[in-house]
C-alpha cells in the first residue's frame, strides 16, 4: 500500500445492519444487512430502481441511512471521516468526470485531492493501464463512452482504496476492455480489496463473484450458490 | 393518548388564556392616555410593536432549532423551527399591515422606505424563502432550510445595525422607553399587549409544533405500513 | 491549515481551467452585465442625463444580477457528470472544497465588477476614479459576502428540483444589508462632495458581514452537503 | 411537547423581564424627519378611528385565520391517522 495520504485508517470489512433510507414516503431501502470481507468479489443485482445506486451512495458514505448503522471494520464512519474516505473508491454510473478537462488533468486533479506526492506520475502510470496514453492531453468531452468508462476506472482505482463500489463499470465496453476489466477485478480481489459490482450484464460477470446479491423493491437476498447459470438463478430469484 | 390529551387541554388552556388578553386588550388600550403629537392613531401601536417583538422571537427561535437540528440531526427541533418560521411570517405580516395603517396617517404615506420598516420586510421575505424552499425543494430540503434559517438569524444583528447607521424617522426607538418613562399609563396596556401576543404565540407555537408531529407520525406509520 | 489551502487552490485552478477551456460563464455573464446597465441607462437617462445618484445603485444591482446568474452554472458544471459527489467523496475537508469554489465565483465577479464599473463610470459619469481604492475596496467586500452567501445556497440547491427560481428567492433576501451597504457606500464616494466617514462605515458594515457570513457558510457547508 | 412548553415560557418571562428593563434605557431626542400630523395640510389628514379599528380587524382575523387553518390540517392529518390505523388493522388481520 502506498503511503498516498496521512490517514492509517483501514479495515477488512463493512457491515450493513438494519440499513434502511427513504426519500419522504418512497422507501429506497428497507432493513438491508450485509457483510463484506476483504479479498470478496460480490456482485449486486436488480431491476432499476431496486435501490443499488442508494446502497452504493450509502456505502460511499454520501448518503445517510434513515435507519441502521453502517460499520468499516468496527468504525461508524462519523468517527472514522476524512480517513475513511480516503479508503474509498466509487465509480458511480454517472462517471464523475470534468467533460471539458484532459484524461491527465482529470487523473491528476483527483490525485491532488488525495494528496499524492507525485500526482503527475500516478496519473501516467493510471493512463497507461486505461490504455489511453495516447490520448491523454485531449479533453474528455471527445472521449466514447467506453474510454470514458475506462478512464473513471482508473481514477476510482487511483488511489488503492480498500472498498471499490463500481455502478455497471461494464457499460460502453467493447468485448476485449470487458475481459481486461474482469480480470483488473480479479486482481483487486486477490489484493484483499473489498469489491461490490453493482451490473445488469450478467454474461460479463458470469464466474467472476464471489457472491450475488439481489436487490428488489430496496430488500437484499442473497442468490444461492448453485451450479446454474447466473442469469437464471437471478431469474428464480426475481420469481420469488 | 394520555400524553395528547394533556398537551391538548394545554394547548386550549394557553389559547383561550391568549384570546382572553387579546380580546381585553383594546379596553385597557381605551383607557390609556393619548400620545399628545399623534393622538388616537399611536394606539396602533400596541399591536404594532408587540407583533414585531413576537416575530423576530420567532425568527431567533426558528435560527436555533435550525442549527440544532443542522449539527445535531434531530428531527423535533427542525419541526420547531418549521413552527416558528411559519409564525414570524404570520405575526411579520401583522406588523406589516398595522405599520402602514399607522403611516398613512402620522407619515402621510403608507410605505416609507425607512430602514427599520425595510429590514422588517426583508426579514419577513427570508422566512417566507425558508418556507418556500420547504414546500419546493422536494425530499431532503429541511437541512437546506435550516442553513437558510441559520443565515436568517445572523442576519438580524445587521438590522439593527443599520437602522444605527441610517437616520430614521422610525419613531420606535424612541416610543416605547417614552411610554415607559412619561406615561406610566401607556406602559401598562403595552405590556399587557405583548404578554397577550406572546402567550397566543406559545399557543400557536404548541398547535404548529403538535400538527408537524402528527405529520411525523403519519409519514412513520406510512412506511410501516409499507414495510409489511 | 496548509492541505486546506491547497484542497481549496486544487479546486479553484481546475475551475479557471475549465473556464479558460470555454469562456462560457466570462463571456455570458459579461454580457448579462453590459445589459443590465444597458437596460437602466433607458430607465434612469432622463432628457440625456443620468438621474443624479442613479450610478451607484445601477452597478450594484448589475454586479449582484450577473453574480446570481454565474452561481447557477458554477455548480451545474459539478452536478453534470455527478463531480459533486466525487468531490464530497475526495479525503479532504468539506470546507475547503466550499473554499475554492468560493474563491473561483469572488474572481468571476470581479472580473464583472471591474468592466461594469468602467461602463458605468462611463455611461453615467460617475467619477468612481476620484476614489478608485474606496470604490474597489466597498466593491471586494460586497463581492465577497455575497459570494459566500451565494456559494453556500448555489452548492446546497443542487440537489432540489427548481433550484433555479430558488437560488435568487434565498440569495436577494440574505444578502440585501450587504448591497444596501454597498450601494449607500458607493454613493457616499459619489456625492458632489464625497463623504469619506460615511463610505468608511459602510466598509466597515460590510466587512462585518463578509466575516459573519463566510464563517457561518464554512461551518455549514459540510452538515448542508450530507444526504 | 412539554418541554416545548416550558422552553417558550421561560424565553418569555425572559423578554418581559427585558421589557420592564427597557425603563432603564435613555429616551432618544425625537427624529426631525418626523412630520407631526398637525403640520400635514389639512386635506392629507385622514380620520384615525377607522384605521385604528381596521388595524385591530386585521389582526384579529390574521390570528384566527392561522389558528382555523392550523385546526383544518390538524384534522386532515389526523384523519389520515385513523385512516392508516384502520389499513395496519386490517392488514394485520389478513396476515
Amino acid at each position: 500500500m502506498p503511503a498516498s495520504s496521512a490517514s492509517s485508517f483501514d479495515f477488512d470489512s463493512v457491515t450493513v445492519s438494519g440499513v434502511s433510507r427513504h426519500y419522504g414516503r418512497r422507501r429506497a431501502l428497507s432493513g438491508v444487512s450485509l457483510t463484506l470481507r476483504a479479498g470478496e468479489l460480490v456482485g449486486l443485482l436488480g431491476p432499476n430502481g431496486a435501490g443499488k445506486s442508494t446502497l452504493l451512495g450509502l456505502l460511499a458514505t454520501l448518503i445517510q441511512p434513515s435507519r441502521g448503522t453502517v460499520l468499516y471494520g468496527d468504525q461508524p464512519p462519523s468517527a472514522a471521516g476524512v480517513a475513511l474516505r480516503a479508503r474509498l473508491g466509487f465509480l458511480p454510473h454517472d462517471l464523475q468526470l470534468y467533460a471539458e478537462l484532459t484524461a491527465r488533468e482529470n487523473l491528476e486533479f483527483f490525485g491532488g485531492l488525495h494528496g499524492f506526492h507525485d500526482p503527475a506520475g500516478r496519473a501516467a502510470a493510471a493512463l497507461e493501464r486505461a490504455g489511453l496514453a495516447d490520448r491523454a492531453d485531449d479533453p474528455v468531452q471527445g472521449f466514447s463512452r467506453g474510454m470514458r468508462q475506462r478512464l473513471a476506472l482508473e481514477r476510482t482505482l487511483l488511489h488503492h482504496p480498500r472498498l471499490v463500489l463500481l455502478d455497471e463499470p461494464f457499460t460502453g465496453l467493447d468485448e476485449a476492455s470487458g475481459r481486461a476489466l474482469a480480470a483488473r477485478l480479479q486482481t483487486l480481489g486477490r489484493e484483499q480489496r473489498i469489491v461490490l459490482l453493482a451490473t445488469h450484464d450478467m454474461e460479463a460477470v458470469e464466474g467472476l463473484l464471489d457472491r450475488v446479491l439481489v436487490l428488489r423493491e430496496g430488500r437484499l437476498t442473497e442468490l444461492p450458490a448453485r451450479d446454474a447459470p447466473l442469469r437464471e438463478r437471478y431469474r428464480a430469484a426475481l420469481a420469488r | 393518548m394520555i400524553c395528547m390529551m394533556q398537551s391538548q387541554r394545554m394547548f386550549a388552556a394557553l389559547s383561550v388564556a391568549g384570546l382572553v388578553m387579546f380580546a381585553a386588550a383594546p379596553l385597557l388600550i381605551a383607557q390609556a392616555p393619548y400620545e399628545s403629537t399623534m393622538g388616537l392613531i399611536q394606539k396602533i401601536f400596541y399591536f404594532h410593536v408587540p407583533g414585531w417583538i413576537v416575530m423576530f422571537l420567532a425568527v431567533f427561535i426558528a435560527g436555533i432549532a435550525s442549527a440544532i437540528h443542522l449539527f445535531r440531526n434531530r428531527p423535533a427541533a427542525d419541526r420547531l423551527a418549521l413552527a416558528a418560521a411559519e409564525l414570524a411570517v404570520v405575526f411579520g405580516l401583522i406588523g406589516l399591515v398595522t405599520g402602514p395603517l399607522w403611516a398613512i396617517k402620522a407619515w402621510g404615506v403608507w410605505w416609507q422606505w425607512e430602514p427599520r420598516l425595510t429590514m422588517s420586510l426583508i426579514l419577513e421575505l427570508t422566512m417566507c424563502a425558508y418556507l418556500l424552499l420547504r414546500r419546493y425543494g422536494g425530499p431532503g430540503s429541511d437541512k437546506l432550510a435550516a442553513g437558510v434559517a441559520i443565515f436568517a438569524m445572523a442576519n438580524v444583528p445587521f438590522v439593527y445595525l443599520s437602522v444605527n447607521i441610517w437616520r430614521t424617522i422610525h419613531p420606535a426607538t424612541s416610543v416605547v422607553p417614552q411610554l415607559a418613562g412619561s406615561a406610566p399609563g401607556m406602559f401598562g396596556p403595552f405590556v399587557w399587549c405583548a404578554v397577550a401576543f406572546l402567550v397566543l404565540f406559545t399557543a400557536m407555537m404548541a398547535a404548529r409544533t403538535r400538527l408537524e408531529a402528527q405529520r411525523a407520525h403519519v409519514e412513520r406509520l406510512h412506511l410501516a405500513l409499507e414495510e409489511r | 491549515m496548509p492541505n486546506f489551502f491547497r484542497v481549496a487552490w486544487l479546486v479553484m485552478r481546475k475551475d479557471l481551467t475549465i473556464e479558460a477551456r470555454s469562456w462560457e460563464m466570462v463571456s455570458t455573464t459579461l454580457f448579462f452585465a453590459v445589459s443590465c446597465v444597458l437596460v437602466f441607462s433607458f430607465a434612469f437617462v432622463r432628457a440625456g442625463q443620468p438621474v443624479e445618484g442613479a450610478a451607484a445603485g445601477i452597478l450594484w444591482i448589475a454586479v449582484a444580477f450577473s453574480g446570481t446568474l454565474a452561481l447557477g452554472p458554477t455548480f451545474d458544471r459539478e452536478r453534470h457528470h455527478d463531480a459533486l459527489r466525487g468531490l464530497l467523496l475526495a479525503p479532504v475537508e468539506r470546507s475547503a472544497i466550499f473554499f475554492g469554489k468560493f474563491l473561483g465565483v469572488v474572481l468571476l465577479m470581479t472580473a464583472v465588477e471591474v468592466v461594469v464599473a468602467v461602463l458605468v463610470a462611463l455611461l453615467f459619469q460617475a467619477p468612481l476614479a476620484a476614489h478608485a481604492w474606496w470604490v474597489a475596496a466597498l466593491l471586494m467586500l460586497g463581492n465577497v459576502g455575497f459570494a459566500a452567501v451565494g456559494t453556500l445556497f448555489a452548492a446546497m440547491l443542487v440537489r432540489t428540483r427548481s433550484r433555479s427560481v430558488l437560488l435568487p428567492i434565498l440569495l436577494y433576501p440574505i444578502t440585501l444589508p450587504a448591497l444596501i451597504a454597498g450601494v449607500m457606500g458607493t454613493s457616499a464616494l459619489l456625492q458632489a462632495e464625497p463623504n469619506l466617514d460615511l463610505a468608511r462605515l459602510w466598509a466597515a458594515m460590510l466587512l462585518c458581514f463578509d466575516a459573519v457570513f463566510t464563517t457561518l457558510a464554512l461551518w455549514t457547508f459540510e452538515p448542508v452537503m450530507t444526504e | 411537547m412539554n418541554g416545548v412548553m416550558r422552553a417558550a415560557t421561560a424565553v418569555i418571562l425572559v423578554l418581559v423581564m427585558a421589557a420592564a428593563g427597557v425603563h432603564g434605557a435613555q429616551p432618544q431626542p425625537p427624529q426631525e424627519e418626523f412630520v407631526p400630523i398637525d403640520e400635514l395640510p389639512p386635506g392629507d389628514q385622514m380620520p384615525a378611528a377607522p384605521l385604528l379599528i381596521a388595524a385591530y380587524a386585521i389582526v384579529w382575523a390574521v390570528v384566527f385565520g392561522y389558528l382555523w387553518s392550523i385546526w383544518r390540517r390538524l384534522s386532515t392529518v389526523e384523519r389520515e391517522m385513523q385512516e392508516l390505523a384502520r389499513r395496519a388493522d386490517a392488514g394485520e388481520q389478513d396476515s
